[in-house]
């Protein structure tokens, strides 16, 4: 039963581990230089002065209510990649991919709308 | 299976639901191209276009046997063929109506149309589901676009206030109606319609029952019916009026129409009669009752809307073959009714404290300043408040009767009862148009305003066959072909 | 032509005549003062339907023609088909309708000139038309349900017809709403025979329907005689119809005398079988006809207002109709309903042409800054018309005769028919005859008083109008003499088509072989043996005696004494004076039992309109969904969670009612 | 112990309550979305559980239905819920009250 999850354990850890050792790699090798703007903590680009509950541009929520969107229509992407090879297999692999390919399409007048409509800019 | 024969199956689908492929991409190349021209005016050609072309198509395969696609999850003639036709119509006729409604309100926004057809591409789907996830596809796509259309108008509190309370409440009944289905999926292990039947006839447990009380939650809310109701004079009040019109014509048509599937095809004929027969009670009194204290009168309308939900639910409550094909006749004459009656208001709405509260006292005077208009409301309000020859009245005998043969003869006399009740408020309107002189500072006089060609066609379509359903039977007729027993065994065989 | 397409010839062109006019005035403004058209169209479209019924009649076999137009629903196992009925009683109704209808058009033509609304008034007036034939000619419930309510709103909308003035709105109200009672009733009463017998057409209902329980058909009647109160204006619901007078006078002479206030009467014959069937409820009809009788013809002695007058003698005389119905003499109260059309539209168009000459005067006066506001329908102010209005008052003479029942009159013959019937019923075992008929002869006497008192205070004596000797009304012009004149004559000659049985044994009596004969439509009670021939001659010369009588003291009175009577009357009665004037007090009772409970019950927010609303809903229920509806409407608060909530307590009913 | 689709079914059942609940008294109206949000997803988890236990994916296809219907309904209700605030300046449901009775 657990021996099943090795593979996945394993990617886990080299994930992990690849990540951690670049991270570390970078600060050792890298110079180093600092200053107030850097050493100060990281928040969304936002000044980290002031009120935390300070308000945000509608932009953000709006950049985030796409990415929202965008990101859950992968869900529907996952089944496709997975069982794609079976398809291949059963020589539908084109009629599965003009299938997908008119959803991406769907997706993808959505994001021509929101590049058209300014929901992406930034000021 | 055989590759080409799965193509094959594929292109004999899309042919069946080719009016369902023309609105989609109708709405797809509505978005892209309004996002290049913003308010052009070919925009509502294309929309209007597209939806007559579906309701041309559906005119021409009702009558046609039922049928299905899409690997059993759509149907396919029959009565999915007619309320399509339906929905489709009563987009197009929308539309029309809310080209200059949009002018006069100064929120010409090109998205309107694109929602309207999204909206009908859900109502499409939900109507000829037969599958709970086509249902719950359906709904949602339909439910969300009406969210948006109830609020575009972003900068009256109004629209943007009926449209969260829509949103929450809508959102909040989706839950249940979720709930429900995973209940009966886990009932009976399946979400299609004749496997559900199959397996609760067999054995349909607390589980099951409970399961079928959520789902209903989820339509009754959507078709008004009361206690789940109290959205609906809120946001037809908020909403733009000829968006009202829409929504609460076609949705409610849509989402009956799948009701009235999942009774028909879902469910073993037992328990939900009655407890449909208490919510038709239910929402026929509260409708009638509250639309008598209502001074605005999109409000009252609104509950005028809810009373009607109340009539459909009488036929369905009767559980047979005529009760199905009364309620759907009802719901197209409802239709055809409610158009018209928010269409001639979307006409004397304008701009100003009084106007755009629709008092009724705002609108003394009209049958005299624009007979027009008062002739047509007269012909609606009449037919809604079932007076014959006009086609209200068939409808509601298309409800009452059936309920009286099912041995519900107490509900079909509550049914007269409460609808006597409404001639009063309905009556109240056309008293206020002709019959009460002008107020001092009435909005009118200020604001001369011209009747466009395009809505008076609409609306002089509404009287027509208003008058032609009430005075022939042959839509009826057409209905009661629907539910037949044998196309039922023909499904589950 | 064949018969069956003749009669949809009838039915159609009124209706063809009322979207001529209707549309055309609706959509081309240029064709509205076009007034000579207008009218043309009106009175063709119901003239040529008279005549074509004339042929029919002529021509009628003996066996009832049924004519499908189309079939309106066939669902289930019901069929519903636009079917007319030609037999002996639709015939005469049909006559009837055309006839007077085709003289009133005719008199509406010069009436209604220079009125704004002319051609809406011809094209309301032509669609009255087109329903009453439905209701007349139809041969299932459902038509004649179609016809009643179409009447109904054809009455609400003349009675209306000058909207713009408050009153008359809430007078057309006021009809519409006590119509709906009686159509609610009605209505019940087409559920519970559709649920016996699972059909309602005529034939079916008058076989099948006669071996309903005894129940169902005592509450079929009961309820059919409720919906018949309502249309023809008896207790309870009989204050509409003196309100209805707010319309213009041809309305009241067409809807309120002649046709519509007569259809209860022609539903309770039609379906007359039925109401023999049950006793108990014809003696119901029989005391309300005589309350209503007698109750109308005194509150007319106390009016002024010349057209109060004519409508609570129609009341009355409607009370005289049910009066023979309730003995089980359904063709005489037809035969009365014939004989009331010619005289009492003759009453009332001669009183239009009276009005019509006193607005003349009004604006002479008014022209001239005299300044003084005359009321052109008190008789207060008149007096002394004869002088100008020569044909007017010699037509409105003869009809008054007429309705007082003076001998050889039209109304000598219906009239005494009717308490004959009684009296023959009273010896025959039915009680409640002779009582009924004691009523009937105090009302003939005090029918002869008020409308000599009418004719006198109009039309003799000297002018009461302030400058009479400057300014004086003329004669109307022919459009309205000439139907005056030959409704007159119809009053003259109409009664002999029902001369008594004392006469040839009844063989004269046309109206009752055309009727109730072998194969009439009509049934009627039969009683074993015979009224003794000189009773019957005896009670004709006391009927004649009572009409004389009462003619030559009005006569006496009025003529001699003017108003100055009216005082002495009010002296010598007292405070049953003052309660006829008062109208028995049914309006302030209604008012204080009904309509203040509904308003003090729901104090919030009442526009204006809905006071005149309450004050036309006279029941209960209407005060308990009024009430409910202002308290119901507070659950809806405006916040979300209380809606949520009310969706939580609706899942939760769902589910209990689902599982348990 | 093992964990039997009685486990999942009833937690679900306790998180929907606890969506239900919170929609009614939270006054936020986000806060009443996210409970919409958990009210949906707990009836995932039901169906998940159940098609698991049935060996029969339909239930998994329809829990992804379920997620892109949520993320436009969030999308959406942001959206309105911005606009009101740029109108009223509060998002407390009890005082979004224009219409009512």
């Amino acid at each position: 039963m657990l021996s099943d999850f090795i593979p996945f354990f394993i990617q886990l850890g080299i994930a992990v581990g690849l990540s951690f050792t670049l991270l570390k790699a970078a600060a050792l090798i890298g110079p180093k230089r600092d200053n107030v703007i850097k050493m100060t903590s990281y928040e969304s680009g936002m000044d980290p002065i002031g009120s935390a509950r300070e308000r945000y541009s509608v932009k953000f929520y709006l950049v985030a209510m796409i990415f929202i969107v965008f990101d859950v229509e992968i869900v529907f992407l996952y089944p496709w990649a997975v069982s794609f090879d079976e398809f291949i297999a059963a020589g539908a692999g084109p009629g599965v991919m003009a299938v997908v390919l008119f959803f991406v399409i769907i997706l993808a007048i959505g994001l021509v709308y929101d590049i058209k409509k300014g929901g992406l800019e930034f000021d | 299976m055989d590759l080409s024969q799965a193509y094959s199956m594929m292109m004999t689908d899309l042919g069946a639901t080719l009016f369902l492929l023309i609105v989609a991409v109708s709405g797809l190349v509505l978005v892209v191209f309004d996002a290049f021209k913003p308010r052009h005016v070919a925009t509502p050609w294309i929309a209007g276009l597209a939806l007559s072309a579906g309701f041309v198509i559906e005119m021409m395969s009702i009558g046609a046997p039922e049928g299905l696609a899409w690997y059993d999850m759509m149907r396919t003639g029959g009565s999915a063929a007619f309320v399509n036709s339906l929905v489709l119509g009563s987009g197009a006729l929308s539309i029309i109506l809310t080209v200059p409604y949009l002018k006069k309100i100064g929120h010409n926004i090109g998205e309107v149309y694109a929602m309207i057809l999204f909206a009908t591409v859900g109502m499409l789907v939900l109507g000829a589901a037969n599958n709970l996830v086509t249902v719950f596809v359906g709904l949602e796509t339909m439910s969300i676009c009406l969210y948006i259309l109830t609020g575009f108008v972003r900068s009256e509190s109004g629209s943007t206030e009926s449209a969260l309370k829509y949103f929450l409440l809508g959102a909040f009944s989706t839950g249940f109606f979720l709930y429900g289905i995973a209940l009966i999926y886990g009932a009976t292990g399946s979400m299609e319609f004749g496997a559900i039947r199959i397996a609760a006839e067999q054995s349909a447990g607390v589980m099951f029952w409970g399961g079928v009380s959520l789902l209903l939650v989820g339509f009754l809310f959507k078709v008004s019916a009361a206690p789940f109701h109290m959205w609906t004079p809120d946001v037809y009040q908020g909403a733009p009026t000829t968006i009202t019109g829409f929504m609460s014509t076609a949705s409610k048509a849509a989402a009956f129409a799948a009701l009235v599937v999942v009774l028909w095809k879902a469910l073993p004929a037992e328990r939900w009669a009655d407890v449909l027969a208490v919510f038709a009670v239910i929402t026929m009194v509260i409708g009638n009752v509250i639309a008598l204290s209502q001074q605005n009168i999109k409000r009252m309308l609104a509950y005028s809307s809810i009373a009607h939900a109340g009539y459909v639910l009488v036929g369905l409550a009767s559980g047979s073959q005529a009760g199905y094909s009364g309620a759907l006749f009802y719901l197209m004459v409802y239709t055809i009714m409610n158009i018209g009656a928010f269409g001639v208001l979307a006409l004397l709405e304008w701009d100003g404290k009084e106007g755009s509260e629709q008092t009724l006292e705002s609108l003394a005077g009209v049958g005299y300043r624009k007979p027009f208009l008062g002739w047509t409301m007269a012909v609606f309000m009449f037919s809604l408040s079932g007076f014959p020859p006009l086609a209200g009245f068939l409808g509601k005998w298309a409800v009452f009767a059936p309920a009286i043969d099912a041995d519900l003869v107490w509900l079909a006399i509550i049914g007269v009862l409460t609808s006597a009740v409404s001639a009063y408020y309905y009556l109240r309107v056309l008293v206020v148009f002709f019959m009460k002189p002008e107020g001092e500072n009435s909005p009118m006089a200020e604001h001369s305003f011209d009747i466009p060609r395009s809505s008076a066609a609409v609306l002089i379509a509404c009287v027509v066959l208003l008058v032609v359903f009430g005075v022939t039977t042959f839509a009826l007729d057409v209905t009661s072909g629907f539910f037949a027993a044998d196309t039922v065994t023909q499904f589950l065989g | 032509m064949q018969p069956e397409m003749l009669i949809k010839l009838v039915v159609l062109l009124p209706l063809i005549g009322a979207a001529i006019n209707g549309l055309g005035g609706l959509f081309v403004p240029a064709l509205r003062n076009k007034e000579g058209l207008i009218g043309m169209i009106g009175t063709i479209m119901v003239l040529l339907p008279f005549l074509i019924t004339v042929y029919l009649f002529i021509g009628f076999q003996g066996d009832a023609i049924i004519s499908n137009a189309f079939t309106w629903m066939a669902a289930g196992d019901l069929t519903i088909g636009f079917d007319y009925r030609i037999d002996e009683l639709s015939l005469l109704m049909t006559m009837i309708v055309t006839g007077v209808g085709s003289l009133i058009h005719l008199y509406s033509a010069g009436y209604m000139h220079g009125d704004d609304g002319y051609w809406r008034f011809f094209a309301y007036l032509n669609l009255f038309i087109f329903a009453m034939l439905n209701l007349v000619l139809g041969n299932n419930l459902v038509v004649l349900f179609l016809g009643w309510e179409g009447v109904g709103l054809c009455s609400y909308l003349l009675i209306g017809f000058w909207y713009k003035d408050r009153n008359n709105s809430k007078a057309a109200s006021k009809a519409f709403i006590m119509n709906r009672i009686g159509d609610f009733a009605f209505l019940l009463a087409m559920f519970i025979i559709f649920r016996e017998i699972g059909s309602l057409d005529f034939d079916a209902v008058l076989t099948d329907g006669l071996t309903m329980s005894q129940g169902s058909i005592t509450a079929t009647v009961l309820l059919l005689f409720i919906g018949a109160t309502g249309k023809s204006a008896q207790i309870p619901l009989f204050t509409w119809l003196p309100d209805a007078m707010a319309g213009p006078t041809p309305v009241s002479a067409l809807i309120h005398a002649a046709t519509m206030v007569t259809s209860g009467l022609y539903l309770l014959a039609r379906l007359s079988p039925l109401v023999l069937m049950a006793p108990g409820v014809m003696t119901v009809i029989a005391i309300v006809g005589a309350v209503t009788a007698l109750v109308a013809a005194t509150i007319a002695i106390t009016q002024n207002d010349i057209k109060k007058v004519l409508a609570y003698s129609t009341v009355s005389q409607l009370g005289y109709m049910f009066l023979a119905t309730g003995v089980g003499a359904f063709y005489v109260a037809i035969f009365h309903v014939m004989t009331h059309a010619f005289f009492k539209g003759c009453l009332f168009l001669g009183s239009g042409s009276v009005i019509h000459g006193m607005h003349e005067v009004e604006h002479e006066l008014e022209h001239d800054g005299h300044g003084h506001h005359l009321d052109p329908q008190d008789m207060r102010t008149m007096g002394g018309l004869k002088k100008f209005m020569p044909a007017t008052r010699m037509t409105f003479l003869i009809s008054t005769l007429a309705i007082a029942g003076i001998p050889g009159l039209a109304g000598f013959f219906s009239k005494d028919e009717i308490l004959f019937k009684a009296f023959e019923a009273g010896t025959h075992g039915i009680d409640v005859g002779l009582v009924v008929w004691v009523v009937g002869l105090i009302t003939a006497f005090l029918t002869a008083v008020y409308m000599t008192r009418a004719y006198v205070l109009t039309f003799e004596g000297e002018p009461r109008w302030p400058h009479a000797d400057k300014i004086t009304p003329h004669e109307s012009p022919w459009t309205m003499t000439v139907p005056l004149w030959v409704l007159a004559g119809m009053s003259v000659v109409g009664g002999y088509l029902g001369i008594p049985a004392v006469i040839a044994h009844g063989d004269l009596n046309w109206i009752h072989h055309w009727l109730a004969g072998e194969q009439g439509p009509v049934a009627e009670a039969a009683f074993e043996g015979h009224v003794a021939l000189a009773v019957e001659w005896g009670l004709i010369a006391l009927g004649s005696l009572i009409a004389i009588m009462g003619v030559w003291l009005g006569w006496r009175w009025y003529s001699k004494r003017g108003l100055s009577f009216d005082e002495k009357l009010a002296a010598r009665f007292g405070g049953l004076y003052k309660l006829w004037q008062g109208k028995y007090f049914f309006d302030e009772a209604y008012d204080k039992t009904i309509v203040r409970p509904l308003i003090g019950g729901s104090i919030h927010g009442l526009a204006p309109f809905d006071k005149y609303v309450i004050d036309g809903l006279v029941n209960f229920t209407g005060f308990f969904t009024r009430g409910a509806s202002f308290t119901l409407r507070y659950l809806q608060t405006g916040l979300v969670q209380s809606y949520a909530v009310a969706i939580v307590f609706g899942v939760v009913l769902l589910i209990w009612l689902m599982l348990f | 112990m093992e964990i039997t689709l009685n486990w999942y079914l009833t937690l679900s059942a306790l998180l929907f309550s606890m969506g239900v609940i919170g929609f009614l008294f939270r006054r936020n109206a986000i806060v009443m979305l996210m409970c919409v949000e958990l009210m949906l997803n707990s009836v995932n988890l039901s169906l998940v559980a159940l098609s698991q236990s049935m060996g029969d994916t339909a239930g998994q296809i329809l829990v992804f239905f379920v997620m892109s219907v949520a993320a436009a309904e969030a999308a959406v209700g942001l959206a309105l819920v911005i606009a009101i605030f740029r109108d009223k300046l509060t998002i407390d449901v009890t005082q979004i009250n224009l219409f009512k009775y």
